[in-house]
């Protein structure tokens, strides 16, 4: 099922707001209807010879949220690191904000990455940094005033619950922890992009939670969401977009999803 | 913004050294022991460069033997010759009697003195020529004044002098031959440990380039890391050096006394110079080098 | 509440099994009641000042199977690299198989690690060497021969599901491949006790089922396993033992517990 | 199961070795260029104590120029003298005629020999010393015997012989010393560049501790690796100095006539066991020291 910019227009509309998503349907904002990213029959095949992604075709329009789910090994990541140019696609086209990654200059890299905050599966954390450096690099590379770095960098650290960390390094910290400095760097500069790889595996469902109220915030101020997450309880929660992706292909693309389509989820329940 | 980055990247590196002591002291080892060997062939050199000069002087002497009853005119003349000859850079005449005199203040010549009758030695011109290599050219001169003494015309040892002239060409080679291959073992070495480190660090990286960093700001750190490894290891392969250089000179005159080498304190400041500098460009270029590759988006 | 031996003992005779738990209870053994595992007034100080541990205390008896749950930073890692003698406890003492860590020898350490199966919430992969590799490395540091090695290594590969990624190297597998190959080194060499943390946060919950499936079955066969996880899922399935730890100390400890206990978990749900 | 165990190790080496090349590469050209200098080092000294060889065999002859009319019999007892002196290996007789055939044999006395009227040419005794050091009291000796020619007593320069034994002392003092810096740092870069790496690697050795592997069993392939990078360097190096060795001794015969270097083939053989052995000694030490600090649990 295709998934078009005018549906998301009327989304609001059509979707009845069930009790538990009352208090967060006052976040969610109006849909601008320009498709900021899009797929085009995008395949990448690996090195190796692994094809993780086959003829993909996505839209998401701006101020979208979306989850990315799927069994371990569907390609959730490689479409993630489609998004960033971390990789380039082995065929078919990406565009983000109007512009092709593939044709994009090796120096206009950096600006195209500093409109997109990241968090990846593995953290990617400077390990010779401590907790506040690593928040605050992001911002250094915009050239930020040291002030504002500070500031912001302090805030962003005690929105995720780390106040106290700011000087550990990444090595002292337990797993949760150093997600939740990942989100931080992701969040600090307030990106219109937000692309975040599996950002709750290592949370307990509390934290995890917060941390979802987090990333709803700032959706509702008007950034872009795509996470790809095997979270159900929270996928099944929000009932926003959810593409399910399966060996390398879009499976679903429900408008309101949940994490299993309705047959697989009692398939899987029965085991 | 640029001073920012500048103070960030002055920041970050000197941080990275000091997580990194390890690697760092390794590496400032390393850069350390090759300058002392690039010192030690400095001032080798600018020894050798004191002695050789010594030893031109010395050896750009000939004396030419007079023949008994050559006319003293014919002498003059000879050495009037001689002496606007512009390869000459000044002529002394010192006749039978002076030369005996000389010839028994030498106490090696105690006994022979005694038994000597008259005076058997020959007055002779002593001759200082300019450049070494045109002492040759005036003893084949020398040989063919008509006054010369036939048994023993002058003092000139032209094997000796070739040969050393010979020697002392190749050992030039030699040394420049040296010197760059130590450039280059160096050179490589520096980079190889920046390289090594780089490539430890090049998940760092990677990551710092998906945060949004340009190559420069990445590279930043690396190079400034460089340069100050560099400088640490050239302050302490100066501060060994200079320590150990008056007391290697001073033994060295007293064990091989005939070789005039002298401290020379002067020399000092330009090897200081030479040091800092090589070592701040051996440790930039080396991380450089080793960084660039990575850096490449 | 503490958790004795004998509780054990009468374990399976008073819980009343549920619908969903019967084809699981099948593969539930009898407990010897031998304590294998416990901690006597633990205390964890890192160097860092944070007190990780206050004064934890716990039995583990033979064949018991415990999940350590609690908020990020809790300490769950903490406990565990304790019980592997990764770290030494700033005071007190943990005996495992009668043997008080604290006081073993250097030299014996090998010998004992040799005896668990680990799974890292890091993972802890060699990178330089393949997927087969690393799982073979369990079973080399044994001294196994050749075939036996690769008959094993094989079939771990596959009981995760990971038939056909011998030979990539884990910087090159998604983040939940990498998770299986750190499960299938650690169950490989079919030790007597495992140690998990974390083993299903980067799975979807089929997968993370599956391998849930996969601890039970050697649990059944007689060995020990320590499991800190986040998935409230599983846990709350499962009913089995549930050591809750918060800010250093046990703050519970189930028979047959759940993720929350059932105050908190109502808080969390009215969020 | 320490053949498996060996097994293991150096299929783990090889594969690292490949995985790293980067690294492994990074290592073996430092270790080449050192194996190298020190390669350079022993066939310098080699092709010098041919050399001196040579040298030693010349200078340790000196004439003794023998006045006219000194009678033979003086001449032949004090001949008789010096070959029953156990200092010397012998001793030669050379009239006045034939002074004067050699003298006039020599091309650079082309001029002179047609000047000459008679013979002003001394008889000699030439005598061969057979250590060094004692042509000094050789010469003494000669110049006390009555029958010298007390103006040109004998060749010997007594100043220049001494100076040579001097400086040639203090050539291998410093030449000894030379090569210990050049052993020192050579073992501290190939510790450094192993160290760096191990250092890079401390999660892996903490790793495979963590699974249970023993001390021996996770060093075992970092020495071996070593020990592999060391066997790689020497054979560059080793290659790279007998390409280079033949056509450099040509070089230098054809430059530098007098000095007879020649070609050694046997020394090769020599060479390449020492540098084998030297590589595979450093790499294996630089590996165990490098990883020792990280291995312990
Ligand atoms: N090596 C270390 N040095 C210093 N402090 C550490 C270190 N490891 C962990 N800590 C601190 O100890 C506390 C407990 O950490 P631990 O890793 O045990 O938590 P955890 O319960 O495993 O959390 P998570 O669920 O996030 O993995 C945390 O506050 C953490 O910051
Ligand atoms: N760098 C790589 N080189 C080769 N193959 C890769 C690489 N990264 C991923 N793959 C393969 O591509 C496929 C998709 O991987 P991807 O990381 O996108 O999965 P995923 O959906 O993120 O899985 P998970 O939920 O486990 O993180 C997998 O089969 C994986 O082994
Ligand atoms: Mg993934
Ligand atoms: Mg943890």
């Amino acid at each position: 099922m295709r998934y078009t910019a005018r549906d998301l227009a009327t989304r609001a509309l059509r979707r009845g707001p069930s009790q538990q998503e009352t208090h967060l349907m006052v976040l969610t904002p109006d849909f601008d209807t320009r498709p900021v990213i899009s797929f085009q029959h995008v395949w990448k095949t690996y090195p190796t010879g692994t094809e993780a992604l086959r003829d993909v075709n996505l839209v998401v329009p701006e101020g979208d949220f979306v989850f990315l789910v799927g069994p371990s090994g569907a390609g959730k990541s490689t479409l993630v690191r489609l998004l960033i140019r971390e990789e380039k696609p082995t065929k078919g086209k990406i565009f983000v904000d109007g512009i092709e990654l593939g044709r994009m200059k090796r120096r206009q890299l950096p600006k195209y990455r500093r409109k997109v905050g990241l968090v990846f599966q593995d953290f990617k954390l400077l390990p010779n940094l401590t907790v506040y450096e690593n928040v605050a690099f992001a911002l250094r590379v915009h050239g930020e005033a040291e002030h504002t770095i500070h500031s912001r960098a302090a805030e962003a650290l005690d929105t995720v619950g780390l106040a106290g960390k700011e000087n550990s390094l990444p090595a002292n910290l337990s797993g949760g922890e150093q997600q939740r400095v990942a989100i931080a760097r992701a969040l600090v500069h307030a990106p219109r992009f937000i692309i975040a790889d599996e950002p709750t595996g290592n949370l307990d469902p509390a934290t995890a939670w917060e941390i979802m109220q987090l990333f709803l915030r700032i959706n509702a101020r008007g950034a872009t969401v795509v996470m790809a997450t095997h979270n159900r309880e929270i996928v099944d929660l929000l009932r926003r977009r959810v593409v399910a992706i399966d060996a390398g292909q879009v499976a679903r693309d429900d408008r309101s999803g949940r994490y299993h389509d309705d047959l697989s989820k009692s398939q899987i329940r029965a085991q | 913004m640029i001073y920012r980055n500048l103070r960030f990247a002055l920041n970050s590196a000197w941080q990275s050294f000091w997580r990194n002591l390890a690697v760092s002291m390794a590496a400032v080892l390393s850069i350390t022991l090759i300058l002392i060997l690039a010192g030690i062939n400095l001032l080798v050199g600018h020894a050798f460069s004191q002695v050789l000069d010594g030893f031109r002087a010395k050896v750009s002497e000939i004396s030419i033997n007079v023949a008994d009853g050559t006319p003293l005119q014919s002498v003059y003349d000879f050495q009037q010759q001689l002496s606007t000859d512009p390869r000459v850079s000044g002529v002394r005449f010192i006749t039978k009697d002076e030369a005996l005199v000389q010839f028994k203040a030498d106490p090696n010549n105690l006994v022979l003195a005694q038994q000597i009758e008259g005076n058997p030695l020959d007055a002779k011109l002593e001759v200082r020529v300019t450049r070494l290599d045109d002492v040759a050219a005036i003893d084949t001169l020398a040989r063919r004044w008509p006054g010369v003494d036939p048994t023993n015309p002058t003092n000139y040892q032209g094997d000796f002098v070739n040969r050393m002239l010979e020697l002392s060409s190749w050992l030039g080679v030699a040394g420049v031959g040296l010197l760059a291959i130590l450039v280059v073992v160096s050179i490589v070495i520096v980079m190889n440990t920046i390289r090594t480190a780089v490539y430890h660090r090049r998940k760092e990286i990677e990551v710092m380039k998906l945060v949004g960093a340009t190559e420069w700001f990445v590279r930043g750190p690396f190079v400034i890391e460089g340069v100050m490894t560099g400088l640490i290891a050239a302050a302490f392969a100066l501060a060994l050096l200079v320590i150990a250089y008056e007391p290697a000179v001073d033994r060295f005159r007293s064990d091989v006394a005939f070789i005039p080498l002298s401290y020379d304190p002067a020399f000092v400041a330009s090897l200081a110079r030479d040091l800092l500098v090589g070592g701040a460009l051996l440790g930039a270029l080396g991380s450089y080098i080793g960084v660039r590759r990575y850096v490449r988006l």
